[in-house]
């Protein structure tokens, strides 16, 4: 399969399976990265999208977005992924580091060893204390929030020590001693290598980071291009870092002068200018996904880029109010899955997929299952719905959930929903909000709801950056709801403990693959409303152009802009 | 003049303290609490919610609030947060806890971008609106003029961001007739650069406007044709140009400068949608982006910018009024 | 005034003949001037007069060329210096135009420009037919004109606008503007109606002044009995349109030969004779444009018309023609021996004559018959 | 003699002229009427002429109290209406109405004659509602419009007309005192006499005063028997019509009758001796010092600059005992300026 | 977004006959109010005969489209999911019907994009919600405009100042800002009620729409004001002792006639376009289709080079509504100003 389109019957590119979406390793990737194929020098490359990143401090970046364009092009962190242009996978490979860290055997001690030769943009180098203070760094999650955290959970003293805004420098988990750098776990992190490819395990000068909070608004680069100007919001400009040497880096390439990101653009806009390939609009790649109407002409086009996200996108059914199974499994009969992705903007079998577990495909140790028996992920069947609810004696059972009132695609889906929801029995309640408070009322416990939307995207392709995040017992009633389904059974959260602690490797990906399987058939705690993927276009003379299917964003670093 | 200019600046800065003030209390009574906006993914806890409130004085009564507000902005103050102090200078609009920024020199970073689109339009629409209101004026009731009215008519029925989306979409991205939109600062960086930048972004804007000054110099136009004065001009032994262009215009200009002056706040709002379409890097976008943040500093700054744009053009209105009409004394 | 002389020969300045000028409108044609003809020769003075609407100011715009040919029908002949003007291009026009021929309007106030100082608006017209002259020739020029008028301080009145100045002043600001040419024919329409009688005595001899002084020919329009017999040689009054009575002013003024002219005498309040006596004003309103009423237009408003046989009042439009008193009185009216008739016999207004009931015009108005003249 | 039915003591009616500075101090005042005196009988009528601009139309709105008079006393049925709040003025304000001058603007171009006529018999419910109608009909005989047009509006009607109406309306309340503010100067000769002799009969026949402004001076003389002329806020000259017209002390009554261009006298051989006044009459914000007449006056001497000269009694002469009064330190009577024709409907 | 330009064209227009013209009329007064005068020329305009059919054709189908949709069977509501999927492609683009379909009567203009809504139905509802929104609003706006031009206009002293600075503090607010601010507070405070919400948005809609559309009425009509209240007749009927606020509706108001006209007809338009972009911020008419909405969906869509149908159906109701309601204002407001009746 491999991450990319294939052909269906209908000449229509779909979604593949997910491969292994960067599950793959390559502890011995050479530098430098060899060359795309057919990459020139030069040029511009301008990169439009419909959102814009809220962040882009390299300790805050969590986002697929920011991700991809700090990663790819300004931080390098201690591994990365690498874009391997045949299988059109993701691969681990060493960045900043020589390798992909040597872990203690009981994985409870990481050593990474900083390459030589690595500088900032201001050519000065990048000392190994950098890249600890950068670790410390990212427990300060009150001053800079938003960001993955891994730590709290597996660094050593993670739920005590604050960053070293609050804490100061004292922290035990780091330390370093010449090049290398060693990072204690409080518990077993088989997948340090995988969370070490975020941007928060970058190097920042502990000098530069006077003010924390405007850090983000000019990082220091140590990857080939370096900030010339940001707008929050707005727009981002890179230019060449003449520092970075393409000697120390795996994956990396400095083709183009300058890369000019547009944040916030008008969708129909970006499309148009990208598919309409003038000017500017011949070298300009969307990295949002183009909207359904034009993929005819985006397909006619050859220049249309589909891959596959790893993301799953869920109906959490809060396991404390629905608490009888039956209605769980009717309210898998009765959404209206199809119809909801084409009200919600979606191209069917493009940027959604039917969805069966909650591990994406390309999970490694993801198992295919059907939750119930005969819901293959897009059937609707009002009348099983029906009979279910009569069973368990809740006929026109109140589901409220939320829509963003200023997303019209939003609103359409609440439509649809809606009506799928009445016709099997229940009584639909949407419940209003906009794109300002959404996340504040889904985050929101005591809100009058009992179904929160949400997706959910592998932080690496492992049920490690699943379950534990979003689906652990002990979760159920934490700040900000990270268990959305407030699912909390005994069994299932003894499973998860088991894993972490006694698990790595292999062994765990496949335990966890069978735990999806397990509360899937046994709680349905969510309903899995479709798997994501991605449809970009790019102008006619963009080079490079593969998706980075780790995070369903264009691989920035190989692209080129033809001659 | 002077005591007058006082009179108004006084009476805009009642106009602007107003704005601010009620600005202030939708927020503080308003349903959404501002202080979660910062918060992580929406969610802290009460605890942490209590720093973040006390980081933006929102603990304090309104009024108190308000008065911190206020003297930042004439005296300038001193922000602090968490760890952080900073100072503010005169005048001080605030700092931003979500764009890490001060909001007076960001906001002063875009303002020339939005001025030049404003600016811009309205000589567009000033010239082009004048010009076929005098036409049609001095045509009226015939084919000519009933074509015009019609026509500029059209134009207001469709929305304003079609109009520019789709203007952009053939005119730049399709056709490429013009060049790329953007904002290039005209002074520091390249004058024709900016001009060039800013052409579209003038011309529809400036034409969707031109729609109602068609109409308002057509109506005064005709007024003016028909004054007595007009009539001495041509019994001079004048042509009939020179006494349209010259008597006639010139009289038909003063409500026109009027109405530019009421008009101005409405064609901020344009900006807006310019800025977005055009890809215009100005306050609007700005606006926009604050109050889908809950940015409150930005959103009163942007709110309170645009008011002092309209209460300053109001007053330079008037002042070209005085300098259009010699029977006016200020 | 009589004193001057002018040799008979002299060819007239002005010739107008059987003009006639109508507006279409949507309502109909609006007949303002019809079969008008009139002379004036240099250094003579024409008077005008006449009730609101009797088209004095339509006829006199003509001669300005000053309609706007698409709204206006306007036929017959304009003899400016033996030069037609009617059917004259507009570009011709306007050399003539504030040149040969200037105008002044009534009311200054509104007739100057308000934004522009009264030097520019005196330069703009001397310019206009002078090309090529220096700003400073032409701000001389206007000084100079503005002195002629009677300004104090006139190099320092020129830059101010009119707004600054009496109503008086505006008017002989509007005076020097009309001269700056050296026009040899003036048309003043009403040049001093919006003033007060003091300045108004000085406005008349100023113009009498000026008028000795250039030997042009003068039109001046009024409906003050009293300054066209101050001011005018020759009187013409209109009524609906029509030249009514035609003669030397002194002649028109005290033998009328029309009703009409006589009751406007009449109705004129004087500052000698019985105050106590009754005013005898002309009962009724002037008649629609529109639609004129048959026969004589005055019909309606005329004491007189029982002295007519076989109502030819109502059905036959009298001709201009001249009275007993010599052929340069003409007058328009049924009545033979007019002259001596009312001079004689005071009008009889019949309550029927006034009968609201016609549609007769515009003013056929509701009820023109004012309870006085019922019972007379 | 019984108490007149007006006396108007020293009025005064100043109106501020505000600077334009950021505080609006008030630089001066515009003298509109500067003390004027002056009484009129039941039933009399008294004419007041004067040049643009020196106060008639200002004395008219102070009297109705559409001006608060600055001060100054104006007894009206022996009670002063000058103190009066515009609420304790309403019982009297059905006393004293107002003709105006424009014929257009007095008459609401949206309301038809029959509701303009019967607004002050609603207003002041003169009349039971049921009978309203029929009062109007009454009033516009009264003025010689036929009553059945009370549906029209005023575009329907002509100048002399839509007068006529203005005066229905102000004949509604049957006032004692109507003052009329220039009710001829919009209108044509020819309908001008129609409407003085309405105003005329109507005086007769109700007995109502009249105060009768004008700047035609041959109309007042025909309507009214005394006579004030006005200059500049000030009367300078009152009298009765015989006294004021042939033997006028005054130097600006003498000029203002020499300026009349008048048909009858231009019949008898033109103009006498003009007496040309030079120049426009002064601001009224900055009046001359002393006598307000000196800067056009062709008698003026030093005193005239220093001292006011009061308004005086003429005490001899044919005048004496008419209350004529004059405000001239060089007062003497003029009597050429009105030559008399022979009539010419001899 | 223009509001504030409404009705400015021309200030000085004056109400009152003027009286040089009355000769050139005489002939069509006899006996007919100037009402009836002006419906008279009105009658005779084609182009306003023509307008006027045109709006009462867009109000009469706005108000009977439950019936019109009815009888053909059609409905602008979502339908059922399975219709939703037979008659739209993966892409959402409509397969009964145009774009990708041939023309079929059921659904003669086409289906929506996405939720396959029948365009007819939505046409049909839009205007009237279109229609009605901008109406109530306008009748708002204006009520509000001549209460305060009125008091402007005619007060003096504290309370003049008090009008005058309130017109221009609200001419100070940007609008759009506003209404950006109020979106969240009211689906903040409604959020969980769907009943209530629809409420709360199409008043906050109103509110918005009228609160910050009058002040050019009302500065209009305060010009108005201060030259009509020098006009002898208001002088004349407080002499008469006819109280304030009499004078103000009696003898003024209806003096003020033709502005109200002009704004009145340059408003609906305006509202019309502001009513779909309020709609997109979340305020305003939520759950029933309008114009400016379709027109915002169909933008989205790009419908302008995939479905053009979609987009230029409701685009051409709004232009010949506004087209109409413009060349009838002109014509109204002729027909009542004695200047341009020739
Ligand atoms: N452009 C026009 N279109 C239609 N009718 C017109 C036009 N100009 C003038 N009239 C009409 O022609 C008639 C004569 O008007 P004119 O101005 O000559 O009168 P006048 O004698 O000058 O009166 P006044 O003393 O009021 O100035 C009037 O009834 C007037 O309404
Ligand atoms: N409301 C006012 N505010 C300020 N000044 C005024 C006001 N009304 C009148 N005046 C001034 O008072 C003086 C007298 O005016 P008024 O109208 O009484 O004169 P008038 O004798 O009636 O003149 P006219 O013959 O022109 O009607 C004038 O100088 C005028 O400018
Ligand atoms: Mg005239
Ligand atoms: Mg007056």
């Amino acid at each position: 399969g491999g991450g990319g389109g294939s052909e269906d019957s209908s000449d229509r590119q779909t979604l593949g399976e997910g491969g292994n979406a960067g599950s793959g390793q390559d502890a011995e990737a050479e530098a430098p990265a060899a060359d795309v194929e057919g990459a020139t020098a030069g040029g511009t490359i301008t990169v439009n999208a419909n959102v814009a990143p809220e962040t882009l401090d390299p300790t805050r970046a969590y986002y697929t977005d920011s991700t991809a364009i700090m990663s790819g092009l300004v931080t390098r962190s201690l591994t990365q992924y690498k874009y391997d242009a045949e299988t059109k996978e993701m691969v681990l490979v060493p960045d900043m580091a020589t390798d992909l860290g040597q872990a203690s055997d009981d994985n409870k001690t990481w050593t990474f060893t900083l390459r030589e030769g690595l500088k900032y943009e201001d050519g000065t180098d990048v000392k190994a204390e950098d890249v600890a203070y950068a670790i410390k760094r990212s427990f300060a999650v009150e001053e800079l929030p938003d960001g993955p955290t891994y730590n709290q959970t597996f660094f050593l003293d993670g739920d005590t020590y604050k960053g070293p805004f609050q804490d100061g420098d004292d922290y035990a988990g780091v330390e370093t001693s010449g090049n290398d750098i060693t990072i204690k776990m409080a518990r077993p992190f088989g997948d340090m290598a995988y969370y070490a490819s975020f941007p928060s395990f970058t190097a920042i000068p502990q000098a530069k980071d006077t003010n924390p909070d405007a850090y983000g608004n000019k990082p220091l680069a140590t990857g080939p291009y370096k900030f010339e100007s940001y707008q929050k919001g707005q727009s981002l400009t890179l230019v060449k870092n003449d520092q970075w040497d393409p000697a120390t880096d795996t994956t990396r390439h400095q083709y183009a002068d300058e890369y000019q990101f547009n944040f916030s653009q008008d969708q129909t806009k970006i499309d148009n200018v990208v598919l309409d390939d003038q000017g500017v609009g011949q070298t300009t790649i969307n990295y949002t996904p183009i909207a359904p109407s034009v993929y005819d002409r985006a397909q006619e086009s050859g220049r249309l880029a589909i891959g596959t996200q790893p993301c799953t996108f869920m109906w959490y059914i809060d396991n404390t109010k629905i608490t009888d199974d039956k209605v769980r499994q009717a309210l898998a009969w009765a959404y209206p899955y199809r119809a909801a992705w084409r009200a919600g903007g979606y191209i069917e079998g493009v940027t959604r997929a039917p969805s069966t577990s909650i591990l994406p495909p390309g999970t490694a140790g993801r198992e295919t299952f059907e939750a119930i028996e005969g819901q293959d992920g897009q059937t609707t069947d009002p009348a099983k719905a029906k009979a279910l609810l009569k069973e368990a004696g809740a006929e026109g059972f109140e589901i409220k959930w939320p829509y963003q009132t200023d997303l019209p695609e939003s609103v359409k889906a609440k439509d649809v929903q809606a009506q799928a929801l009445t016709a099997a029995g229940f009584k639909a309640t949407p419940v209003a909000a906009t794109s300002d408070t959404i996340r504040a009322l889904q985050s929101d416990a005591s809100a009058d709801l009992n179904i929160r939307s949400q997706g959910w995207c592998s932080d690496w392709p492992s049920g490690g950056s699943w379950f534990p995040a979003i689906l652990d017992g002990g979760l159920v009633g934490q700040e900000g709801m990270p268990n959305k389904a407030q699912f909390k059974q005994a069994d299932a959260d003894e499973q998860q403990d088991k894993i972490l602690d006694t698990l790595a490797g292999t062994e765990a990906n496949d335990a966890w693959g069978s735990f999806d399987k397990f509360i899937s058939q046994k709680y349905h705690p969510v309903v899995t409303i479709g798997y994501g993927g991605v449809a970009l276009v790019h102008g006619s003379k963009i080079g490079g152009v593969g998706i980075d299917n780790v995070r369903g964003e264009p691989t920035y670093s190989d692209l080129y802009v033809k001659k | 003049m002077f005591g007058y200019l006082l009179r108004r600046v006084i009476s805009g800065i009642l106009v602007l303290l107003a704005v601010s003030f009620v600005l202030f209390t939708v927020f503080a009574k308003g349903p959404a609490q501002p202080a979660l906006a910062y918060c992580s993914k929406g969610v802290c806890t009460a605890e942490q919610l209590d720093i973040i409130e006390r980081n933006l004085g929102l603990d304090q009564p309104l009024l108190q609030q308000y008065g911190t507000y206020i003297k930042g902005v004439v005296a300038g103050r001193e922000i602090n947060s968490g760890t952080l102090s900073l100072d503010c200078n005169v005048p001080c609009l605030g700092y931003s806890f979500k764009k890490f920024e001060m909001v007076t020199p960001f906001l002063l970073d875009r303002f020339p971008a939005t001025l030049s689109i404003a600016l811009g339009a309205s000589v567009v629409f000033l010239t082009v609106g004048v010009a076929v209101g005098v036409i049609s004026a001095r045509n009226r009731g015939k084919p000519l003029d009933r074509g015009l009215q019609g026509f500029t008519m059209l134009a207001t029925a469709i929305p304003y961001y079609l109009v520019a989306l789709l203007a952009f979409l053939f005119l730049v991205s399709k056709w490429g007739l013009f060049p790329t939109t953007e904002y290039v600062a005209p002074f520091a960086e390249s004058f024709s650069g900016w001009f060039k930048g800013m052409l579209l972004a003038w011309l529809v804007l400036g034409l969707f406007y031109t729609t109602a000054y068609v109409r308002y110099s057509r109506g005064s136009m005709v007024e003016a044709l028909n004054e007595d004065y007009v009539r001495t001009a041509r019994a001079k032994g004048l042509t009939d140009r020179r006494v349209a262009l010259k008597h006639a215009l010139r009289a038909a200009l003063v409500p026109v400068v009027t109405i530019f002056g009421l008009d101005f706040a409405t064609i901020l709002a344009g900006t807006i949608f310019t800025e977005r379409i055009f890809n215009i890097q100005g306050i609007g976008l700005e606006a926009l982006q604050s109050i889908g943040q809950q940015d409150l500093p930005v959103i009163s700054a942007t709110v309170l910018i645009a008011a002092t744009f309209v209460v300053v053009s109001n007053i330079v209105v008037d002042v070209a009024y005085a300098a259009l009409d010699p029977r006016v004394r200020l | 005034m009589t004193d001057m002389h002018h040799p008979s020969s002299t060819p007239a300045f002005l010739e107008v003949d059987d003009l006639t000028v109508r507006f279409p409108t949507r309502d109909g044609v609006v007949q303002a001037v019809t079969g008008l003809s009139y002379k004036v020769e240099l250094g003579k003075t024409l008077g005008i007069v006449g009730e609101s609407g009797s088209g004095k100011s339509v006829s006199s715009l003509a001669v300005m060329g000053l309609h706007d040919l698409e709204r206006t029908d306007i036929t017959g002949s304009i003899k400016v210096e033996g030069q037609e003007v009617v059917g004259l291009s507009e570009n011709r026009m306007r050399k003539l135009r504030g040149n040969a021929v200037s105008m002044i309007f009534q009311d200054p106030l509104t007739a100057l420009h308000p934004f522009f100082t009264i030097g520019d608006q005196i330069v703009e017209g001397y310019k206009a037919h002078h090309s090529g002259v220096s700003k400073k020739t032409a701000r001389a020029k206007a000084v100079e004109m503005l002195e002629r008028v009677g300004i104090p301080q006139p190099n320092r009145r020129v830059d101010d606008y009119p707004h600054q100045f009496s109503g008086g002043m505006r008017q002989r600001a509007m005076i020097a503007m009309s001269l700056v040419n050296d026009p040899k024919l003036i048309i003043a329409d009403e040049p001093t109606t919006a003033l007060d009688v003091t300045v108004q005595a000085q406005i008349l001899d100023l113009l009498q002044e000026l008028q000795r002084d250039f030997g042009s020919a003068i039109v001046i329009i009024t409906h003050d009995l009293g300054v066209v017999a101050e001011m005018a040689d020759e009187v013409l009054v209109m009524y609906g349109g029509r030249c009514v009575e035609h003669g030397g002013g002194k002649e028109v003024l005290t033998h009328p030969e029309m009703p009409y002219t006589a009751g406007l005498l009449s109705s004129v309040p004087d500052l000698v004779g019985d105050p106590r006596e009754r005013l005898h004003p002309i009962p009724g309103t002037p008649p629609s444009l529109l639609s004129p009423p048959r026969g004589c237009a005055f019909n309606p408003r005329c004491g007189y018309t029982h002295l007519v046989p076989g109502e030819m009042c109502t059905r036959e439009l009298p001709p201009l023609e001249s009275g007993g008193r010599g052929s340069a009185h003409l007058k328009r009216c049924h009545l033979t021996d007019s002259g001596t008739v009312l001079a004689e016999q005071l009008p009889v207004y019949a309550g029927t004559a006034m009968d609201p009931g016609e549609p007769a015009g515009p003013t056929a108005e509701p009820d023109p018959t004012p309870k006085e003249n019922a019972g007379e | 003699m019984s108490e007149p039915l007006l006396e108007v003591t020293d009025l005064v009616k100043h109106f501020p002229v505000k600077s334009s500075g950021f505080v609006r101090r008030t630089i001066g005042q515009v003298q509109a009427i500067d003390g004027i005196s002056f009484s009129i009988e039941k039933g009399e009528s008294l004419g007041l002429v004067g040049e643009s601009g020196c106060g008639k139309s200002t004395t008219g709105r102070v009297l109705t109290k559409l001006y608060e008079p600055t001060s100054g006393s104006m007894k009206f049925d022996g009670v002063d209406l000058a103190p009066l709040s515009q609420k304790q003025m309403l019982p009297h304000r059905k006393d004293i109405q107002l003709i105006f001058q424009d014929p257009y603007s007095s008459l609401n171009p949206r309301h038809t004659v029959g509701s303009i006529v019967a607004t002050p018999l609603r207003t002041r419910q003169v009349v039971p509602e049921n009978k309203t109608m029929d009062r109007v009909k009454e009033l516009l005989e009264v003025v010689g419009l036929n009553p059945e047009h009370y549906n029209r509006y005023p575009s329907d009607f002509s100048g002399g007309q839509r007068q006529r109406i203005g005066i229905a309306r102000a004949l509604a309340l049957q006032p004692k005192l109507m003052i009329a503010d220039e009710p001829v100067s919009a209108l044509d000769v020819s309908i001008q006499a129609q409407v003085i002799n309405l105003l005329q009969d109507l005086q007769r026949e109700f007995g109502i005063a009249f105060l009768f402004i004008a700047h035609d001076l041959a109309i007042v003389r025909h309507f009214c028997p005394r006579i004030a002329v006005m200059y500049l806020g000030k009367i300078v000259e009152i009298g009765d019509r015989d006294t004021i017209y042939e033997r006028p002390h005054h130097p600006y009554t003498q000029a203002l009758l020499s300026a009349v261009p008048d048909v009858k006298q231009a019949e008898v051989g033109g103009r006498r001796d003009r007496i040309r006044l030079t120049g426009d009459v002064p601001s009224p914000i900055n009046p001359p010092s002393g006598c307000r007449f000196r800067t056009r006056c062709w008698k003026a001497q030093d005193i005239c600059a220093k001292e006011e000269p009061p308004l005086l009694q003429i005490g001899r002469g044919p005048s004496a005992g008419t209350g004529h009064q004059v405000a001239c330190h060089f007062a003497e009577p003029n009597t050429s300026i009105i030559a008399t024709p022979q009539s010419h409907s001899a | 977004m223009s509001i504030s330009s409404a009705g400015l064209e021309n200030p000085a227009d004056a109400l009152e006959p003027d009286p040089s013209a009355d000769t050139a009329l005489e002939k069509a007064v006899a006996g007919r109010s100037p009402v009836q005068q002006a419906m008279e020329q009105l009658r005779r305009d084609r182009v306003a005969v023509t307008c006027a059919i045109i709006i009462v054709l867009f109000v009469v189908l706005a108000l009977l489209a439950p019936v019109i949709t009815w009888l053909w069977g059609v409905s602008w509501k979502t339908p059922s999911g399975d219709v939703v999927l037979s008659s739209t492609d993966f892409d959402g683009l409509p397969i009964v019907g145009p774009p990708k379909g041939d023309f079929t009567w059921e659904h003669p203009l086409g289906l929506s994009p996405a939720l396959a809504r029948d365009n007819l139905a939505l046409w049909l509802y839009g205007a009237r919600t279109s229609i009605g929104v901008a109406l109530v609003a306008t009748i708002a706006s204006t009520i509000i405009g001549i209460t305060v031009g009125l008091i402007g206009g005619f007060a003096r002293g504290t309370l003049e100042t008090v009008v005058n600075w309130t017109i221009n503090f609200f001419l100070s607010l940007p609008f759009i800002l506003v209404a950006l601010i109020l979106a969240p507070i009211v689906i903040g405070y409604y959020g969980s009620e769907p009943g209530k919400l629809t409420v709360a948005q199409f008043a906050s809609l109103l509110f918005v729409l009228s609160v910050f559309g009058w002040m050019p009425l009302a500065r209009l009509i305060r010009g108005e004001v201060l030259s009509l209240r020098e006009r002898e007749f208001v002088q004349a009927a407080r002499v008469i002792g006819v109280p304030t606020r009499t004078i103000l509706r009696r003898e003024l108001l209806p003096n003020l006639v033709a502005p109200i006209i002009v704004f009145f007809s340059l408003s609906m338009p305006t509202f019309v376009s502001a009513e779909a972009g309020l709609a997109y911020l979340g305020i305003g008419v939520t759950g029933y289709p309008s114009w400016g909405q379709t027109i915002n969906d169909a933008m989205a869509a790009n419908a302008f080079n995939t479905y053009p149908l979609y987009l230029w159906a409701p685009i051409l109701g709004v232009l010949a509504l506004v087209v109409a309601l413009n060349l009838l204002g002109d014509a109204v407001r002729d027909a009542f100003d004695p200047k341009t009746r020739r």
